[in-house]
């Protein structure tokens, strides 16, 4: 499903994110991204999303170059991914309610399908409550549910989570991978870069290390690790 | 487009105005404040060009006909004029008439002109009036040429100056206006612009969410339309019904001017204001977001 | 105030204007937009007064005076319209001058005046002209009432529109003036809104970390004058050559109007733009932040 | 140092943040906040930094009443306390060392004084490198490590830490772990919001427990848990 061919990015300031990255993904993976702190997680999850454009090598998702995709094209390829962005990047003059629906909106769902589906997501991810309230008027662990809602309300074939526990207590966090895994079991493929190695070696999923912008391990049913 | 579409682009508009509603009203402020100088300024051409028109159809050319022509000859020539494209009015003083001009202006003195009954030394006159200003001097050198003719005046002084200074009162109108237009759109092109940056972040998530630039753009192309026609509406109003009240009071200190009351000439231009509101809106908030779609 | 803050506020303005280069240029030609519409409105009204000026000093007082008056009635007569303070000229026309007069009026014809040089018709007159055009009327009526004096003319017709055109130029330019200067200041208090609004978040962090208002305030307040200063520098540059090459092209065509180019009063307005530049770029961003710094 | 007597919180909008909080931190501890997502930590620490005012009780620091203070005083207040927030809050337009700098400039450092201190704390955090970018161009986990470094270099009386290790590996997060206990044994006051609980556990410092804007348990040498 997600091939890189030695991916390379360099940021325009001169930064070295990834060098020479190549892996495969194949649909229905579960799949850890770890590493430390400026190791490039973000950075690779970003090329696949067409945030940004390798500076060398290939990204290709479903048989298609994201890289040599057309502008017009872009925006298909994003609904069919579930992003939980690092940074939430919530819609800060919407409520809650109003940012999940957003993401049906942008797909063209009709008013009733939004408005039977939305209620049901929130009450997954445990905001049943918080429909109404905006993004500014919620705990930092609560956006990142609202993120995480908004990532799987949509039905992606892929869902790309970015740090989706740096928030949340144990407990929730627990909740939530359950959730992911759950969504896993029907098909989805989820790629989630984390730091949390107590949920990495409780898993016992594959799980992809990089270190300095390179990838150094890749294990079925690794434990968290990043180093060679 | 999908009925679904245009009830979000709708719902969405309305809600940005709401929630935005500081920054709304400030849209809706520049765009009335531009506009209103737009249509004053539109106003006070129209009502110079009345005015000048005025006076250009006061100024007449005198031709002085020599003594010995006779009345038929006199009859054909005032045909042959009433029949130049460029003449509005041609008025006869035979000399008995001119005499008793002259009279009444000398007023208590007229007796200066007693005894001259007799022997009336003013010719037979046609008083012309023309289509436009500058006809005048051109009108009256042809009309120098015509055989019957002694004389021809007009006033060569007044006409060159009114001539002059109407070209300079429109020429300084449409300067005027064209400046106000440019600074009107530079001001509401800022203003979107600003009001979009104020907002970049809100339009890369939405394209990060994979919405296409159309979907991203059509509430903001909507919102700017709504904030562009209030703003109308606000200059037209203003507009409006200062300019009745202000014609009404300077209509009574100010007789002679003639004012532009009428409809004809002025709903045109207030309709013309709110359209122009309308695009002004559309085509802000689009050239604004160009560069923040390209995420 | 310590050195160490004001190099703060002035490194911070900089660059601050330095790296949101493109608001920064928004509003430099926003307030630019703004001066050139009221600077321009304030040369316009400068010009028109002097225009108007230039009219009614050519309103002349004809004053008759009684045949049998002696020589010496009429010069002491002349002392006493001399000394009247609102009277700015006297010119005595003697009977035979004016007869002169009328014959060259008269032109062609003056024929018909021959034969009363015997018994000349025409009285002595006094022309006067006075120092506003308001006084024609009331000096005429005074002047009326003295024991020589046969008759007073003065053109009532044309003084009275004069005078009714002359308060309303005057009153519109005003009434103009005001409403630009209100727009230029609505606008500019607009767009530093609109611009403090877009770094709000900025402002609310300063004050997290500690900032005293005037702290956070500083760098916004010199960012405001230095945008004001520029903008302001900008519209009085546009104004001074666009107006010196206009005056330019008019003089040309249009001798009798009198074009203000005195630099002694062309420049205090200028300067009045610039320093208006500063006071509104110093006033937009401080109240406009008010609102932000609550926090 | 700080007592919070009777402290409710309640939202404009209706919200029961906080519920009849008393609690005292002396000068030189070093508190855990813990409690599930939504709990009121944060709150909490916005009620001792004057982001938010009581609605009813009383937040004493120092002797003076905070909620009661005027306007003019806070920025004092506010310098005396070094906050890293759960969002952040980098000022966009400013590099990483003129974000910390600016600390400094605030509190009116010279420009000598500036430039010797910043880069000892961004190398105290890890980021020597980074001084020139812009927070855009950094990874999440050093995005929070600014704000560590912004918090720490005014030698303030109080730290508090709102999830410092949200975005943080393992090992990164205990280096800072051991800068904090550094700057706590010098003397500095020090609270921290967080749900690592492997971190909890291994401090065996105070804890101070709440659940739904209630404070459960408090316990010195505590550890990792919300359960009353
Ligand atoms: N927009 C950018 N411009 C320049 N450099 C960048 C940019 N984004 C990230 N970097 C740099 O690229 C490197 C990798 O960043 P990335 O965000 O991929 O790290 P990460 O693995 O997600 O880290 P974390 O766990 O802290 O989120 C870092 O050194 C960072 O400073
Ligand atoms: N500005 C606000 N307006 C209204 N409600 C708010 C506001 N901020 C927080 N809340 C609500 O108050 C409650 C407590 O929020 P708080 O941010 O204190 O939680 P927290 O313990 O920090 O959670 P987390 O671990 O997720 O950051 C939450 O239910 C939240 O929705
Ligand atoms: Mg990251
Ligand atoms: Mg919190």
């Amino acid at each position: 499903m997600i091939h890189l061919y030695n991916v390379t990015k360099i940021y325009p300031n001169g930064v070295k994110a990834l060098s020479d990255v190549t892996l495969s993904i194949r649909k229905g993976e579960f799949v850890f991204l770890v590493g430390p702190s400026g190791a490039g997680k973000t950075t690779l999850v970003r090329l696949i999303f067409r945030e940004e454009l390798p500076t060398r090598g290939q990204v290709i998702f479903n048989g298609k170059n994201v890289g040599r995709m057309r502008m017009v094209e872009v925006p298909y390829l994003r609904r069919r991914i579930g992003m939980v962005f690092q940074d939430f990047r919530l819609l800060p003059q919407k409520t809650v309610f109003e940012n999940v629906a957003f993401a049906l909106e942008v797909a063209g769902s009709g008013r009733r399908d939004i408005r039977k589906r939305v209620p049901v997501i929130l009450n997954m991810v445990g905001l049943a409550g918080k429909a109404g309230m905006y993004p500014a008027q919620l705990s930092g662990g609560e956006q990142q549910r609202v993120c995480v809602a908004r990532a799987i309300v949509n039905n992606p074939v892929l869902i790309i989570a970015d740090e989706p526990t740096g928030n949340l207590d144990p407990e929730t966090s627990w909740e939530l991978m359950k959730l992911l895994m759950d969504i896993n079991r029907r098909g989805t493929t989820v790629i989630m870069a984390t730091h949390a190695w107590d949920i990495v070696n409780a898993m016992k999923k594959r799980v992809l290390a990089l270190t300095g912008g390179r990838l150094i391990r890749d294990e079925e049913q690794g434990a968290y690790c990043y180093e060679a | 487009m999908k009925l679904n579409i245009v009830g979000y682009y709708f719902r969405e508009a309305v809600q940005s105005i709401w929630r935005n509603s500081w920054l709304s009203m400030a849209s809706i402020g520049v765009v009335a404040v531009s506009l209103f100088i737009l249509g004053s300024s539109l106003l006070l051409v129209l009502n110079v060009n009345s005015m000048v028109g005025a006076l250009e159809s006061r100024v007449e050319i005198n031709v002085f006909i020599k003594d010995k022509t006779t009345p038929a000859q006199i009859k054909e020539m005032e045909e042959g004029l009433r029949s130049m494209p460029d003449i509005s009015e041609v008025r006869f003083i035979s000399k008995t008439q001119a005499l008793e001009e002259m009279k009444e202006k000398f007023g208590d003195k007229k007796e200066i002109l007693s005894g001259l009954e007799e022997k009336n030394p003013l010719p037979d006159t046609f008083r012309i009036k023309t289509a436009s200003i500058e006809m005048v001097q051109p009108l009256a050198q042809q009309i120098e040429g015509l055989p019957q003719v002694d004389q021809v005046r007009y006033g060569q002084n007044v006409v060159e100056k009114l001539v002059a200074f109407g070209r300079w009162v429109r020429l300084a109108g449409l300067v005027a206006m064209i400046l106000f237009a440019i600074a009107a759109v530079f001001l509401i092109a800022t203003t979107t612009r600003l009001s979009v940056y104020a907002r970049r972040r809100e339009i890369g998530i939405m394209k990060y969410l994979g919405a296409t630039n159309w979907f991203v753009r059509g509430p903001f192309l909507l919102e700017g339309m709504l904030l562009g026609f209030l703003g109308s509406v606000l200059a037209v109003m203003v507009i409006y019904f200062g300019y009745f009240s202000l014609v009404g009071t300077i209509k009574v200190s100010l007789l002679f001017m003639l004012t532009v009351t009428d409809p004809g000439l002025i709903l045109p231009v207030l309709e013309g204001l709110v359209a122009l509101g309308l695009i002004i809106g559309a085509a802000g908030s689009t050239i604004s977001m160009r560069k923040f779609l390209m995420v």
